[in-house]
């Protein structure tokens, strides 16, 4: 590959009580790409997005951003690396108003001219997250709470944004626009690793991917080639 | 050997051990001895935890529920009998099990149910001042324990709308204000005996009484404690039968359901209110019937016998035991009961020994030292 | 030829609120255990068997079980806390253990039954407040509010106070209870304050007495502050300070211990035997009376039923509290009562004080 | 469809409002007897909360909701339940330490004998009762993933999201109602799964007689599959209604919901 | 009643609700925090009593006798210790029970209390008999009538009263406060958010147990008497006016607060009952309130979603 990884993950294993869920999975992420990671449900997807995070470490393995290693640091200086995060199942801090969301999106951001630019830009991308900025994100829809979990990790403008499934639950009309959405962060100079079970529209709009099963990556190529894989093709196009 | 014969010896063996263990726990005094064995029995414990024996034993166990049941009673008989004329070993006994009835309703309420309930000793105390104004009656004294509970149940249905409205810490508010308010009225009106307490005569069943040591010979007299012992100890089984019972039946469901999603449970028709209410009311009810016997078997009663710290003490017996688990609420009742009385030897120290000894079980035991496990419907029985 | 050994116990509360007075006991009964035991004329080795009674009844009774439940243990000195004594006299009547109360002023603890195992050497409230009522009447006092607190002790006080009070021809204004841990006590003495009394009663313990002397100051109130026997320590006298503490009256039974004979002696041994707390107010009646049982068990040997005995008839026996002399209910009679006031940081004996002689004088005189 | 068209449910004017929000806006809707329907819309739409409102678990703030002939605008959500309407929760609401056959048994609070008594002193009888409901439950269960019905009594909490979505289904089925409400089942599965789960739910219609289905979901080719009708909406207010293929071309549907290709 | 009379009636309230409410506030900070009771809250108040009440023995011993640095010294290392008090038990025994049922953080604290409270009592020097704390402020008094209003009691109530402010701006006005907020509602997620967990939770309780110590030393000035059980009843009291006032924001500790400081002067003088029922009426009204507000006076917005 031509460009650098900005981020790779070197042969990690991982495990929630006793077994492991991850076996040795190797990727990379390639800056100012989009990369995606495909597969079925229990794969392991979300699990390496944890160990990215710091959330689930890793056993064994390393984990790198701009070659340096993150395996043992704590979450909040894995964060300050430049990476951020659209958690799977959104995660909205439910106790508090759509505004305060955002606003930690950016907690590692000190001023407040450069959040605001920011807050606005989110604002222009999901106006009813303008309409709605004082309710409390818990009691919003569904799909509202996608908006805002979406719009908080825009809020940190990292180097690398990780997705997990943010089209769960979001309408077809939602969906579409989701994808654009990545693809105008990309376009921004934000690499981005999704994760997603959409595969036509994922693979539409990322450069490279991987596929995963039960713990292992089983299947990698660009997008092109991973759509004509007839494997993957029979396994995972509905 | 077969697989059953091995799971019968293992209880037997562990019933025997833990009858030998609480003679020696209980008969010893001297402050080393104490440690040395606490120190012995926790390497035991985590020892075995190690090497996987716990798991083991705890599968021999669950195969083999009937005979580990029997077993544990014929242990505590056991224990029972090799202190029968020893008056203070029997009185701890029975405080112990007296105990064990009062925080199986607390089991009831938050354990299972979810309803906290900070105001144990106030009910606890209206089964105590149920038998002291009741003694001197005509009243037939199994009556009166059964009254303790029936009266502790309504003076707590006072409570049921506010414990009903709320949930988590608000509620538990509404029975800390509810515990000191009862000490306190106490203590201040003067019809209840007010700060000096109250006499209560002795049990008496059918003419026999029980605050009379039983001569069986010459050289044998059984001390009166144990009178109180043995009607405690039938009073804990019915509880622990009762206990099962709920547990193991759709009525222990609605309890983990209304604990655990309200919401959820309200969806599949399940009636928040009736079991909370049934909990609750339940639960203080266990509480009377031990409180009163309690009283009855120590004679006299004052009202800072149901402070604040009380309820605390019954409340830290569920959660050291872990919530809702029956086996842990009887091994941490003997802990929180007794370990003080043994701490007496270094007097004013003991409390604050006492409280380290608990942060440090806490800390290693987050979820109590016998966590309660799923539920198993008809023993042994997986479908 | 290694004497026999005999045991005895002591029960008072060793934790929580009130624990300095029982750790005070605690160490003056075993102060007589231990000079007992350095006396080469004694015939037995003993030893102090200790206990916690927490100041709960439940727990009072567990202990006293215990302690009555051990053949091995001779005689008790037991109990300040009157709801507690009152829970356990009738176990020391079911096991013949001879007791001796050694704080709680309760009068039903041998009053309110006919055990002939019970004695106190020290005197009950109704002494005290008899005395007390007399004495504050005679200083022209005429109008008084009472504050006490809501156990045991403060009620039984406020009760044989405003008896005594009311047939001395004094007159309560107001009557507050307060429970035993309250902080706060501006809302009752801002009410005191309105009715102007002469006097301030307070029934209850050095804590509470603490922060009421101190909270008087507060609000301005300039009535004469008189308390019970339960204040009677230099920790009230060090809590509130030495310029608060003047001229505050307090009563206690019992002579004043350096005015005895033997009081002399107690207060030098205790300050040599280097217990890091203080004896307190009721340390030499806990010490009068392990040293009484002590001389029972030296005199009729160790044997509870003899002890009994031999404590039922005692008359005008010495001890450093005065003599000792129990009456049919095992009281002592001889309850001379104690006058104190607070004089440049000490309690002095009224008679020896300045404000006896005129130089000083109360508030309010 | 084999049975006659009898209406099971019926909205009129239904109306709810969040403060300033109004989530639903008189919405109109019947659903007939064994019918599948689709209910369709936007995020934050109001689908959920007519689930909600139908359930008891929210008050209407107008309009009514008929269900069997029954007004049941206000009544509370256990009587909507024995009323015969059971459902399925957007975030999956299952008690994680209870086992899985616990949490099929809280679906199936109406037909299990609740008495104190019984409970306690037939032990007999309960026995049996519980046999008995562990046979139904496994049978259920089979349908949907033969590998769960032998863990009936594993915590739920040790499974993956998508058999926990499973078992939520089980527990609205278990007690044979009339309704069954099922809130986006298929978030997060792949199509393969999508697929299964689809065909296991049509299975159980068949067995469960005169089932009535709404379902909400975002995945159109889902919808496509099962639906017999379908609602979308928006704003709170119906703005389409139909079978989906009809309902698809709609040019308002297509713009609030679709997006055109 | 005369006016005098009430006012006083009414300062002596306003006094005991500042003190409850600074109590109150630790509360609901831990709460906010780790949704946990820390029930050794007045427990530690009374160590930072003490804490301070030794800074002011030392400074006299070493000669230092200016009032004013006294007190200055005394509230810096009585509110330093206790901070670091509340951080030290949040890292050893909050934190490792994070994941136990949140009761079992209650049982523990609840045992550390006992062993502040035991400690103190056993190993400070005559720690079991009440202390007579300094009065370090200017004791001016102005009299109208019955009326009394001294000047230390003025600074006091001013003081509390900034303390509070100074909190509730911390709270919802700075990154700080927003990062703990955060960290209230899910722990993991405000990791995700890059904001340092442990850091925070060990900040909040020591913020809580600073202000702790802060009204532990004005107890002490105001009553100037300072006792190794003045925690226990504090502690049950702050928690409850924390409860009836709502757990939400710091407002229902201040309300809740004020209103049992209320409920007790009521209780104690306008009642046509006697005093002694005055704890009775007060904790009769909480549950009253608490049955008619099931979440409290400022009933928390409800987020949860079905
Ligand atoms: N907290 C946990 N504790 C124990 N096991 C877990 C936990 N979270 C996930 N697992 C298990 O780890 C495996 C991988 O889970 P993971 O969430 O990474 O899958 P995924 O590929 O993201 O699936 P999905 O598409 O459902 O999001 C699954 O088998 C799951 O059951
Ligand atoms: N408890 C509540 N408090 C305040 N607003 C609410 C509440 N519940 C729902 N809402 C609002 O009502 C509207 C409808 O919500 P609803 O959950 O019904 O949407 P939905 O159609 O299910 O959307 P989705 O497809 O995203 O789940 C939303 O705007 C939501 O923010
Ligand atoms: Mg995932
Ligand atoms: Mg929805």
């Amino acid at each position: 590959m031509a460009t650098a990884s900005a981020l790779e993950v070197r042969d990690i294993y991982a495990a929630y009580d006793s077994a492991d869920v991850l076996e040795g999975v190797s990727l990379k992420v390639p800056a100012g790409k989009i990369t995606c990671l495909l597969g079925s449900n229990g794969a392991g997807k979300s699990t390496i997005i944890r160990a990215i995070l710091g959330l689930t470490p890793p056993r064994a393995g390393d984990i790198l951003i701009d070659g340096q290693s993150l395996v043992g640091l704590p979450t909040h200086k894995i964060i300050s690396a430049g990476i951020a995060c659209i958690p799977e199942g959104r995660k909205v801090f439910p106790k508090m108003t759509v505004v305060d969301n955002l606003r930690l999106g950016g907690y590692q951001e000190n001023t407040e001219a450069v959040l605001k630019d920011r807050m606005d830009q989110v604002f222009e991308i999901f106006p009813r997250l303008k309409e709605r900025r004082n309710q409390l994100a818990g009691t919003m829809s569904g799909g509202e709470q996608a908006m805002v979990s979406i719009g908080r990790g825009l809020m940190a403008a990292p180097k690398v944004l990780l997705i997990d499934e943010p089209s769960l639950g979001l309408s077809p009309l939602f969906v579409k626009e989701n994808f654009n959405i990545i693809k105008r962060i990309n376009d921004q100079g934000i690499t981005v690793f999704l994760v997603e079970q959409n595969v036509h529209q994922t693979l539409a709009i990322a450069h490279y991917g991987y596929v995963m099963s039960q713990g292992r990556v089983v299947a990698e190529g660009t997008a092109q080639e991973l759509s004509e894989n007839k494997e993957v093709h029979e396994a995972y196009f509905g | 050997m077969t697989q059953s014969l091995k799971d019968k010896l293992v209880i037997i063996l562990l019933a025997a051990v833990i009858a030998a263990f609480s003679i020696t726990f209980i008969a010893i005094e001297e402050q080393v001895e104490i440690f040395a064995l606490l120190v012995f029995a926790a390497a035991l414990v985590l020892g075995g935890a190690k090497l996987g024996i716990t798991a083991s034993i705890a599968q021999s166990l669950a195969r083999n529920e009937r005979l580990m049941n029997f077993a544990f009673i014929a242990a505590t008989i056991a224990v029972v009998f090799w202190f029968r004329e020893d008056h203070f070993p029997l009185l701890m006994i029975a405080t112990v099990l007296l105990y064990v009835i009062a925080c199986c309703g607390l089991n009831i309420q938050f354990g299972f149910t979810g309803v906290v309930n900070f105001a144990g000793a106030a009910f606890f105390g209206v089964g105590c001042y149920t038998a002291a104004v009741l003694g001197d009656t005509s009243v037939p004294l199994l009556l009166v324990i059964l009254l303790g509970g029936i009266i502790a149940a309504i003076v707590g249905s006072v409570l049921i709308i506010p414990v009903l409205r709320t949930r988590g810490h608000y509620a538990a508010v509404v029975t800390i204000a509810f515990g000191l308010l009862f000490r306190t009225f106490l203590e201040v009106n003067d019809t209840l005996g007010g700060p000096q307490g109250l006499g209560v005569s002795g049990m008496n069943l059918f003419g026999w009484d029980f605050n009379n040591n039983i001569e069986i010979s010459e050289n044998l007299e059984i001390s009166f404690y144990m009178n109180y012992v043995v009607l405690a100890l039938i009073m804990v089984v019915l509880t622990f039968v009762l206990m099962r019972r709920i547990e193991r039946s759709w009525i222990g469901l609605n309890f983990d359901a209304v604990r655990l999603d309200e919401t959820a449970a309200a969806c599949f028709g399940i009636n928040i209110k009736r079991w909370k209410i049934v909990a609750f009311t339940l639960g203080n009810f266990l509480a009377g019937t031990a409180g009163a016997l309690y009283a009855m078997m120590l004679g006299f009663i004052a009202p800072s016998n149901f402070a604040f710290s009380d309820s605390l003490i019954l409340v830290s017996i569920v959660l050291l035991g872990g919530m809702g688990s029956l086996w842990g609420t009887i091994l941490a009742a003997g802990l929180v009961v007794l370990l003080p009385e043994k701490l007496q030897v270094i007097q004013e120290y003991r409390f604050l020994i006492y409280a380290v000894v608990m942060i440090l079980i806490l800390l290693f035991r987050p979820q109590g030292i016998l966590p309660r496990g799923l539920r198993a419907y008809i023993p042994g029985w997986r479908g | 030829d290694a004497k026999d050994k005999v045991k005895v116990a002591f029960i008072g509360p060793l934790t929580g609120g009130v624990s300095a007075i029982g750790v005070g006991g605690r160490n003056s009964a075993e102060l007589a255990v231990q000079l007992r035991n350095a006396d080469p004329d004694a015939k037995y080795e003993y030893e102090l068997v200790a206990m916690d009674s927490e100041c709960k009844p439940n727990v009072g009774v567990q202990v006293a079980t215990k302690v009555a439940a051990d053949r091995s243990i001779i005689g008790l000195v037991g109990h300040y806390c009157s709801a507690v004594a009152m829970g356990a006299v009738d176990i020391y009547h079911k096991f013949n253990l001879p007791m001796s109360v050694w704080g709680a002023v309760l009068p039903d603890v041998t009053y309110g039954n006919d055990y002939k195992e019970i004695h106190r050497v020290n005197g009950t409230m109704i002494n005290q407040n008899d005395v007390a009522a007399k004495f504050m009447a005679e200083q022209g006092y005429k109008t008084w509010v009472i504050i006490h607190d809501t156990t045991d002790y403060g009620k039984g006080h406020n009760k044989y106070f405003s008896e005594y009070l009311t047939q001395n021809g004094g007159e309560i204004l107001a009557d507050f209870g307060v429970p035993a841990d309250q902080q706060d006590f501006t809302a009752e003495l801002t009410k005191a304050k309105q009715l102007n009394p002469d006097v301030i009663y307070f029934g209850g313990l050095v804590p509470l007495g603490v922060r009421v002397r101190s909270q008087m100051e507060k609000l301005g109130i300039s009535a004469q502050f008189q308390g019970v026997s339960g204040i009677k320590s230099d920790a009230f006298i060090e809590g509130v300070g030495t310029e608060l503490s003047e001229g505050v009256v307090s009563f206690l039974e019992g002579a004043p211990v350096d005015k005895l004979p033997g009081g002399q002696y107690f207060t030098e041994k205790y300050k040599a035997a280097g217990f890091a707390e203080d004896e307190e107010a009721y340390g030499p009646f806990a010490f009068a009376a392990m040293s009484l049982i002590l001389d029972g068990i030296e005199e009729v040997g160790p044997n509870r039923k003899k002890l009994t005995k031999y404590l039922g008839d005692i008359q005008g026996h010495d001890s450093i509290v005065g003599k000792i002399s129990f009456d049919d209910h095992g009281q002592n009679t001889v309850a001379a009562i104690t006058k104190y006031v607070v004089q440049d940081g000490k309690w002095v004996v009224w008679e020896d004080s300045e404000y006896a002689t005129g130089a000083r004088k109360l508030a309010g005189k | 469809m084999a049975q006659q068209q009898e209406t099971v449910l019926t909205f009129r004017g239904l109306t709810r409002r969040f403060g300033g929000v109004i989530a639903l806006n008189k919405f109109d809707m019947e659903l007939t007897n064994g019918q599948i329907l689709g209910l369709i819309g936007p995020n934050g739409s109001g689908k959920t909360t007519s689930f909600n409102v139908l359930t008891g678990i929210y008050e209407a703030n107008g309009g009514s909701i008929e269900f069997l002939g029954q007004d049941i605008t206000s009544w509370p959500a256990q009587k909507v339940y024995e009323a015969g309407v059971a459902r399925t929760f957007q975030r999956s609401r299952l008690c994680l330490e209870l086992s899985i056959f616990d949490n099929i048994m809280i679906g199936n609070h109406k037909r299990l004998n609740q008495g104190l008594l019984f409970n306690i002193f037939q032990r007999k009888a309960l026995k049996e009762q519980i046999q008995e409901n562990h046979e139904e439950a496994r049978k259920l269960l089979k349908i949907f993933d033969p590998a769960l019905a032998e863990k009936m009594f594993d915590p739920v909490g040790s499974l993956r999201m998508i058999d926990r979505r499973r078992i939520e289904i089980c527990r609205a089925l278990i007690s044979h109602p009339r309704l069954l409400l099922l809130d986006e089942p298929s978030a997060g599965m792949t199509h393969e799964e999508t697929r299964e789960l689809m065909d296991d739910i049509l299975e159980v219609r068949e067995m469960i007689d005169g089932l009535s289905i709404i379902l909400v979901e975002h995945e159109m080719g889902m919808i496509e599959r099962v639906t017999d009708k379908c609602i979308v909406l928006n704003f709170g207010q119906k703005i389409c209604e139909g079978a989906y293929r009809d309902v698809a071309s709609d040019k308002l549907v297509q713009e609030a919901y679709l997006g055109g290709e | 009643m005369d006016v005098g009379l009430l006012g006083q009636f009414v300062v002596n309230g306003m006094m005991l609700g500042m003190m409850y409410a600074l109590v109150a506030v630790g509360f609901t900070l831990f709460f906010g925090v780790l949704d946990v009771i820390k029930f050794s809250h007045g427990d530690v108040l009374m160590v930072g009593t003490f804490a301070g009440f030794s800074t002011y023995l030392g400074m006299t011993a070493i000669g230092i006798d200016n009032a004013f640095i006294q007190l200055i010294g005394v509230l810096v290392i009585s509110i330093g210790s206790m901070a670091i008090l509340g951080a030290v038990i949040a890292r050893y025994l909050v934190l490792p029970l994070k994941s136990a049922p949140p009761l079992n953080t209650l049982l523990v604290t609840l045992m550390l209390g006992t062993v502040l409270r035991e400690a103190i009592r056993l190993f400070y020097p005559d720690g079991s008999n009440p202390k007579h704390f300094p009065a370090l402020l200017p004791t001016d008094s102005w009299s109208l009538g019955s009326f009394t209003l001294r000047s230390d009691s003025v600074i006091l109530l001013v003081g509390g009263l900034l303390v509070i402010v100074g909190v509730n701006m911390l709270i919802n006005r700075t990154r700080l406060g927003l990062a703990i907020r955060a960290v209230a509602q899910d722990e993991e997620t405000a990791k995700c958010m890059g904001i340092n967990f442990k850091m925070i939770v060990l900040l909040t309780f020591a913020l809580g147990s600073g202000v702790a110590a802060f009204a532990g030393v004005m107890n002490g000035l105001y009553y100037n008497e300072i006792n190794f059980g003045m925690g226990l009843l504090l502690g049950v009291i702050g928690f409850s006016a924390a409860i009836v006032g709502g757990l939400g924001n710091i407002y229902g500790a201040i309300l809740g607060g004020f209103l049992f400081a209320g409920l007790q002067t009521l209780g104690a003088v306008a009642l046509p009952f006697a005093s002694a029922y005055k704890d009775v009426f007060a904790f009769a009204v909480v549950i009253a309130i608490i049955a008619w507000r099931p979440t409290g006076l400022i009933a928390e917005k409800t987020s949860e979603r079905v």
